[in-house]
């Protein structure tokens, strides 16, 4: 239709993940070695304290969405499980 | 020895509680006590400096402390002191615990003196010598006379520079702020010395020679030198200047984040340029800038020269982005009655995403486009114990951003009027803008109602609607020319389309019946004998426009553009279209004046059979928020009365305004949010580009040597009950039928 | 130099001036009581009096509605006075102040919902009852500051999650994620655990991860059955529907005005 | 806009008394524009049957000590911050840039220029025996410089507190050692062969709080006396008598002094801030008369002339005081613009040069 589409901003949420930064964790982690290596999470799992969740999500004008997430799991301060998702 | 006391007795007290003498003299009572805790226990209750002397007797188990208490201080009186105040100096004193009532304890007199210096010499005051007497007016009470003598200021004489071949003392002076005293000027500030405006002028003429490209340049010593008389200063600077540098190379190095290419395009310098730091400072912020917006808040960048014996210096710009920053929270805070969710809609940096200094910048500006705030200010604190976390405080001062106008008023053809209603920007901090006005008079019944809501959507969708009503009687009035009963309906829409255009659409149906009064005029005899008097007509409209402007309200930079049309579609009535075009344009001079520049334009005509606009939707020209100096609606061509009354003006199909106008702070008012004073040129007029074929006093075709031009000042009020608008004008070249007013005013008139 | 009227009372005796702020005081004449003791101040800063006229100008201030000075009065008497017997009465009054500071007119009417609104005042309050509860648990004073806690805790928490809502429907998911775990972690008693659970758990879901939002819709059907957001089949009424298509331009257009 | 400060010490007006000197001008002309507001203190110098005189902008003109006929001017390109000193045919003075310059003494063509950090507020001394010309500049640095190239050949730096007073103290020299005197309130002799520090005498304490109390500058040249006893004022401090060889203290006197002492008589006499002329005893420094007539009158630094002392005022007067007793013995209105240069007395004239440039020859009728 002639109308141009709404304008709308890129929206970006949650944390840069570079690879060279994901390909640095590996179980045994201390949660300080983490935080070094991936920064401060922005959402640490509340209902499950031993659980860190970092999340990239973003969404371009046209409403086409890339996202991604590494969950990390620890064990009394040691990082045990890592699961990235896409 | 030891002892028991189980009383406590305090003779010799004047005017000191017994409890505030119980609260320094730590003895327990009951306990044992040996004579080392008593002079302990005096020496502290001595040290409260309240008494002269502390002497303890024991009565048996009763220990009896026997104080002599320090006169206090029953009047300052303060003796000539002409260039500070007497209010002022005695808030000096009282700062150091100097005042009436207060005890006289023993440090203070010197302190007094002290105190006093450091007030003159702060002011260049050298020669200042301030005396204190006591003089006791009985009862243990004092008056204290201060005797003072100001002196005069020690002005600068003369500045010496040694060592400046290149540059002779009158351009090094001219960098200073310290100025040597014209003798014309009994006192100028710039000519009294302190020792930080000499640092300050000191690391001015360093950045001016780096600026330059003398690298070594370096101010080997400074002498300051007074007078015996303490009346003169003599200020010599010694510098060695050194050889300008020219670039030799420029390296990057650190971690770039972004593409090499996109940074080397910021560099202001280039090889063989002269080294300048006022462009390496620029070029390393402007690389800051551009890592902020990729989240690196925190990023710095230093330029390490590195010096080579031919004159010439290699520039390393070492990048160091330190880690990306994410927003934890945004907070606000002064709103009081507009909704969190208002302001935080307008914003575009998210919580829990990378901060972006630009994203928090334009947002700070989107706020202010807003108009309903008085001013916005942002900061960005780091949240303690996180490294790359920070908040984003944003703080506003709300201003009335609507008028409640209510109006008992009388005009011998339409009685007694009532009005009263209600235009909101801001709708109970809504965001939503909300007007409702109702009018009854003798002769015409008026309401309307208009809701705005700029957030329809999340995204931006506007939406409004807007229904009037209007209904005029004409019995037993006797207006001359003609009256028109109407109501109608409107609904718009519009969503943006860059960061700062928008594009709507309007749809709006209305009624239209037209009344003749007993001497009714001939053009509108002949439109009802052509057209009928009932017009209804649909219509559809669109619009485009930019805002640019830097504040919603009394805005002083930017632009705004805005492109209107509307048609009344076939079926309707009447065939007619509109376009309409609207300008503001700012350029700003410094922060406080600024020139803005006005330009409305509007052409309407009837198209397909009937080729004549209506003239109920006539433009008319003349008045406040148009052409001042002119009564309102009064420009343009002129309607043809039956009888041989005088014409009124009829308007026109096409309008033309323009104006210029100076906004200047007035230097009294401090708080220039709310109110503004220009210097204006209005011009303007409307056009009939075809008349009615029974006019006689309409000229056809737009003149724009017709156009009527006036100068005057004009003032603009934000009171609570809305914008009040003043202007005093002179008509520039009204013709002999143009009835000019030289003072013009409205209440709560939103333009 | 002083109008007459201060320098007179400045003459009178430390105790008919102490008694005289007291009659005005209980005429409910504060401005005539304040100017008394501060006359009582100035001449007799460490009079017999000066401790409990200190307290007094606390009191006719705060009824005299300058609630931001009276808070200044109310901490320099703790300043001046740490271990005062009525020291708590100054610490319950630096809470009171702040407290009235940050009611609105309207807020009775619930025509405006205060917790939209700046709550600067309203936290100030919060932190200094809570510092009074602290330091005098049982003091006289102590069962209305709680009363007075607890609402203030629930405008704060409401607050968190209006916001997290707004960020749903901004699509800001991470955001809400972070305001509803802030308001769970901060705001436990403060009712409004089942919205921050529904927020969170719709929010996960808007991220697609499905085992997080069902972690917190079984916590939320565990502790709040029949919350209203709960649908009969123990699933999720969202905010705003999943997908993140929004209408195209000319469909936003379609005014549904009756919504 | 107020009213005009009265001063720290108000000036005395004149009374009169019984002259036994009567003075008139024998010559008088324009010394170039004069020293000007600038605070420098520009004195001639009178050597060889002719006196030489430079303005603040480096106008140099050279006349006839006795008649007053010019001989010759020259035009400098930089500014003069010091006043001249003449040996053997040279003249020597310092720049507002920070310059010595040695000019010949016959036609003014400038020999040498040496560049120093900082302004030069005093004439450059000369050490004839070794051919040397000491300098002391306004930053509280002494150099030797060679008096026929110009080079320099040792420094001596002290410390500089932030505030001073105007003007910097003439070093006094003598053929084996330098006497200096600095603006931190201490005085030195230093070694002239290579600029070694002899000894180190503390003239005065800096006391109070604030700069201006603590400013305690040693301003002046200090006096050998024929009994060879040196005698150095201080500002704020003390007047003090040393032994030059030593610097062992002899005697001292609490007293403010920016100028220096001058010997008459075998008295040592001072004028202190206030424009108070005190003789004292040179032995004990006792107080042997207090002159305080002329308090106020912002007095000129004392010149014995003949067997009284003179000084110029702010209001353009010359007074001639009685060594013996103190009392005013003679007077002369020279020039209304007021005289703040020092004079410069020969045994037959004395020679005063006043604020607006004009230079007078002044002599006993």
């Amino acid at each position: 239709c002639i109308f141009p589409g709404v304008y709308k901003r890129e929206l970006q949420q949650g944390q840069v993940m570079t690879d060279e930064m994901i390909n640095q964790l590996q179980p045994g982690l201390t949660r300080e070695q983490v935080v070094y290596v991936m920064g401060n999470p922005l959402t640490p799992s509340t209902i499950n304290p031993n659980r860190w969740d970092y999340i990239y999500w973003s969404k371009d004008p046209r409403d086409n969405v890339t996202q991604q997430k590494v969950s990390l799991v620890f064990d009394n301060n040691r990082l045990v499980e890592i699961n990235k998702t896409p | 020895a030891q002892y028991v006391f189980d009383d406590l007795r305090v003779e010799g007290l004047q005017r000191v509680s017994a409890s505030r003498v119980f609260s320094s003299f730590p003895i327990e009572l009951r306990q044992q006590v040996d004579s080392q805790d008593l002079v302990e226990a005096s020496k502290s209750l001595f040290e409260t400096g309240l008494f002269d002397d502390v002497r303890l007797e024991r009565d048996g188990s009763l220990l009896i402390v026997v104080v002599q208490e320090r006169p206090a201080i029953d009047k300052i009186v303060i003796t000539g002191n002409d260039k500070i105040k007497t209010e002022q100096l005695e808030q000096g004193l009282a700062q150091s615990g100097l005042k009436a009532g207060q005890i006289l304890q023993r440090v203070t007199l010197e302190q007094v003196e002290l105190e006093l210096e450091r007030m003159y010499h702060g002011l260049g005051r050298y020669s200042a010598s301030i005396k204190t007497e006591i003089e006791s007016v009985g009862e243990n009470r004092i008056n204290l006379n201060v005797k003072i003598r100001e002196g005069d200021v020690a002005t600068i004489r003369h500045i010496n520079f040694t060592g400046n071949d290149r540059f002779d003392n009158e351009t090094l002076a001219k960098r200073f702020e310290l100025e040597v005293k014209p003798n014309w000027s009994l006192f100028s500030s710039g000519s009294q010395y302190s020792r930080p405006k000499l640092q300050g002028d000191l690391e001015r003429l360093r950045n001016w020679y780096l600026g330059r490209g003398y690298l070594k340049f370096n101010v080997d010593s400074t002498q300051v030198s007074i007078s015996p008389d303490r009346l003169d200063v003599y200020i010599t600077v010694n510098v060695t200047e050194g050889e300008p540098y020219s670039i030799r190379e420029i390296k990057l190095s650190g971690e770039l984040i972004i593409e090499p290419d996109e940074i080397l395009e910021l560099i202001e310098l280039s090889p063989g340029d002269t080294f300048s730091r006022t462009k390496m400072v620029n070029t390393t912020e402007a690389i800051r800038k551009r890592l902020g917006e990729e989240g690196f808040t925190f990023a710095n960048i230093n330029a390490v020269p590195e010096l080579h014996d031919d004159q010439t210096v290699t520039l390393t710009l070492m990048v160091d982005p330190g880690r990306r920053t994410y927003v934890r929270r945004i907070n606000f805070s002064g709103n009081v009655t507009t909704k969190d969710e208002v302001l935080r809609r307008e914003i575009t940096q998210m919580e829990a995403g990378t901060a972006s200094t630009d994203a928090i910048k334009n947002s700070k500006t989107r706020l202010e486009r807003l108009g309903y705030f008085k001013f916005v200010q942002v900061d960005t604190p780091r949240v303690s114990g996180v490294d790359d976390q920070i908040d984003v405080n944003y703080t506003v001062e709300e201003q009335p951003s609507g008028s409640l106008s209510a109006s008992i008023g009388y005009s011998q053809n339409s009685g007694i009027i009532f009005g009263a209603g209600v235009q909101q920007a801001n709708f109970l901090g809504s965001g939503t803008n909300v007007g409702f006005n109702v009018s009854r008079s003798d002769t015409v019944q008026k309401l309307d109602f208009s809701i705005f809501d700029p957030y329809y959507t999340l995204d931006g969708v506007s939406r409004g609607i807007n229904v009037f009503y209007q209904e005029s009687n004409l019995e037993d009035s006797d207006i001359s020319g003609f009256a028109t009963d109407s109501y109608g309906m409107k609904v718009s829409f519009g969503y943006p389309i860059t960061e700062t255009a928008r594009v709507g659409l309007t749809l709006g149906a209305d009624n239209t019946r037209i009344y003749t009064g007993d001497d009714p005029v001939e053009e509108v005899l002949t439109f009802i004998a052509d057209e009928g008097d009932n017009h209804s007509a649909f219509k559809v409209g669109g619009y485009i426009s930019d805002n640019q402007l830097n504040r919603g309200v009394m805005a002083t930079d930017g632009s705004y553009n805005k492109l209107s049309a509307e048609v009344a579609v076939p079926g309707s009535d009447m065939t007619f279209f509109t376009l309409e075009y609207k300008n503001r344009y700012f350029i700003p001079i410094n922060d406080d004046y600024s020139v803005k520049f006005r330009t409305d334009l509007g052409y309407a005509d009837g198209y397909g059979s009937d080729s004549l606009l209506p003239f109920y939707e006539h433009y008319f020209a003349g008045g406040l928020g148009s052409v001042r100096g002119y009564s309102g609606n009064s420009l343009g061509p002129k309607s043809t009365p039956t009888d041989d009354d005088d014409p009124s003006a009829f308007g026109g199909n096409v309008l033309v305004e323009t104006g210029v106008e100076l906004i200047y702070p007035l230097w009294f008012v401090e708080d220039r949010s709310s109110l503004q004073t220009v210097v204006f040129l209005d011009g303007g007029n409307v056009f009939m580009t075809e008349c009615s074929r029974v006019s006689t006093n309409c000229a056809e075709g737009v003149d724009l040597s017709e156009l009527r031009w006036s100068a005057g000042l004009g003032l603009t009020w934000l009171s609570p009950i809305g914008p009040l608008d003043f202007s005093i004008s002179k008509a520039l070249n009204a013709s002999s039928d143009d009835d000019t007013e030289f003072f013009q005013f409205s209440i709560g008139q939103t333009f | 130099c002083a109008s007459d009227q201060s320098a007179a009372d400045l003459a009178k005796a430390e105790r008919t001036l102490y008694l005289e702020a007291r009659n005005a005081l209980e005429g409910n004449n504060f401005i005539r009581s304040l100017e008394l003791l501060e006359a009582l101040e100035t001449k007799y800063p460490l009079g017999r009096f000066s401790e409990q006229a200190l307290l007094e100008q606390v009191y006719a201030q705060f009824r005299n509605q300058d609630y931001e000075t009276a808070r200044a009065t109310a901490d320099r008497f703790i300043r001046l006075h740490p271990r005062h017997a009525q020291v708590d009465y100054a610490y319950y009054m630096k809470g009171m102040s702040s407290y009235m500071a940050g009611r609105y007119m309207l807020e009775g009417l619930e025509l405006i919902d205060i917790s939209e609104r700046d709550l600067g005042a309203t936290r100030d309050a919060f932190s200094d009852f809570d510092n009074f509860l602290r330091r005098f648990p049982d003091s006289r004073y102590a069962f209305d500051a709680r009363q007075r806690m607890l609402y203030i805790r629930n405008v704060l928490a409401r607050r968190e999650i209006f916001i997290a809502q707004f960020y749903i429907r901004k699509s800001g998911y991470v955001a809400a994620i972070k305001r509803s775990q802030f308001a769970l972690e901060n705001y436990p008693t403060a009712g409004i655990s089942g919205d921050a659970l529904a927020t969170l758990s719709e929010a996960y879901l808007h991220l697609g991860m499905e085992e997080e939002a069902r972690e917190a819709l079984d916590l939320l059907k565990s502790q709040y059955p029949e919350h209203k957001q709960l649908t009969s089949n123990g699933q999720l009424k969202l905010l705003k529907p999943l997908g993140e298509g929004s209408k195209a331009p000319w469909e936003a257009l379609i005014p549904d005005v009756f919504s | 806009c107020g009213s005009l400060p009265e001063p720290q010490y108000p000036p005395k007006d004149l009374t009169d008394f019984d002259e036994q000197v009567e003075l008139d001008i024998v010559w008088q002309d324009f010394a170039g524009k004069g020293p000007g507001e600038l605070g420098y203190m520009l004195p001639p110098v009178v050597s060889g049957g002719n006196i030489y005189a430079i303005d603040r902008e480096g106008n140099l003109k050279a006349w006839e000590a006795e008649t007053g006929t010019l001989l010759w001017a020259a035009d400098l390109d930089a500014g003069a911050s010091s006043g001249l000193s003449y040996n053997q045919g040279q003249l020597y003075f310092g720049t507002q840039n920070g310059e010595v310059i040695a000019l010949s003494a016959s036609g003014g063509e400038v020999l040498w220029r040496t560049r120093l950090t900082t302004q030069i507020m005093t004439p450059p001394q000369v050490n004839n025996a070794s051919r040397q010309l000491i300098v002391q500049t306004a930053g509280g640095k002494v150099s030797a410089l060679d008096e026929l190239t110009g080079r320099i050949l040792w420094n001596y730096e002290s410390s500089e507190p932030l505030l001073t007073l105007h003007g910097t103290a003439t070093p006094l020299v003598v053929p084996s050692a330098t006497f200096a005197g600095f603006a931190n309130g201490r005085v030195v002799a230093l070694d002239n062969r290579n600029g070694q520090l002899a000894w180190d005498v503390r003239a005065a304490v800096p006391t109070g709080r604030t700069d201006i109390e603590r400013l305690v500058d040693v301003d002046a040249q200090p006096l050998l006396t024929s009994k060879g006893m040196l005698v150095v004022t201080s500002y704020q401090g003390r007047l003090i008598a040393l032994d030059p060889s030593s610097g062992r203290g002899i005697w001292e006197r609490k007293d403010s002094s920016f100028y220096p002492a001058v010997e008459g008589f075998g008295n040592v006499l001072y004028v202190d801030e206030g424009s108070n002329i005190v003789a004292l005893d040179a032995r004990t420094g006792g107080v042997l008369w207090n002159q305080d007539a002329l308090s106020g009158r912002r007095l000129t630094a004392p010149v014995i002339w003949g067997d009284t002392l003179a000084v110029g005022d702010y209001d353009g007067y010359i007074h001639l005081i009685s060594l013996t007793k103190g009392h005013v013995v003679g007077r002369i209105a020279a020039d209304a613009s007021g005289i703040e240069q020092p004079l410069v007395a020969t045994e037959k004239t004395l020679y005063a040069v006043a604020v607006n440039g004009r230079l007078m020859a002044i002599e006993r009728q």
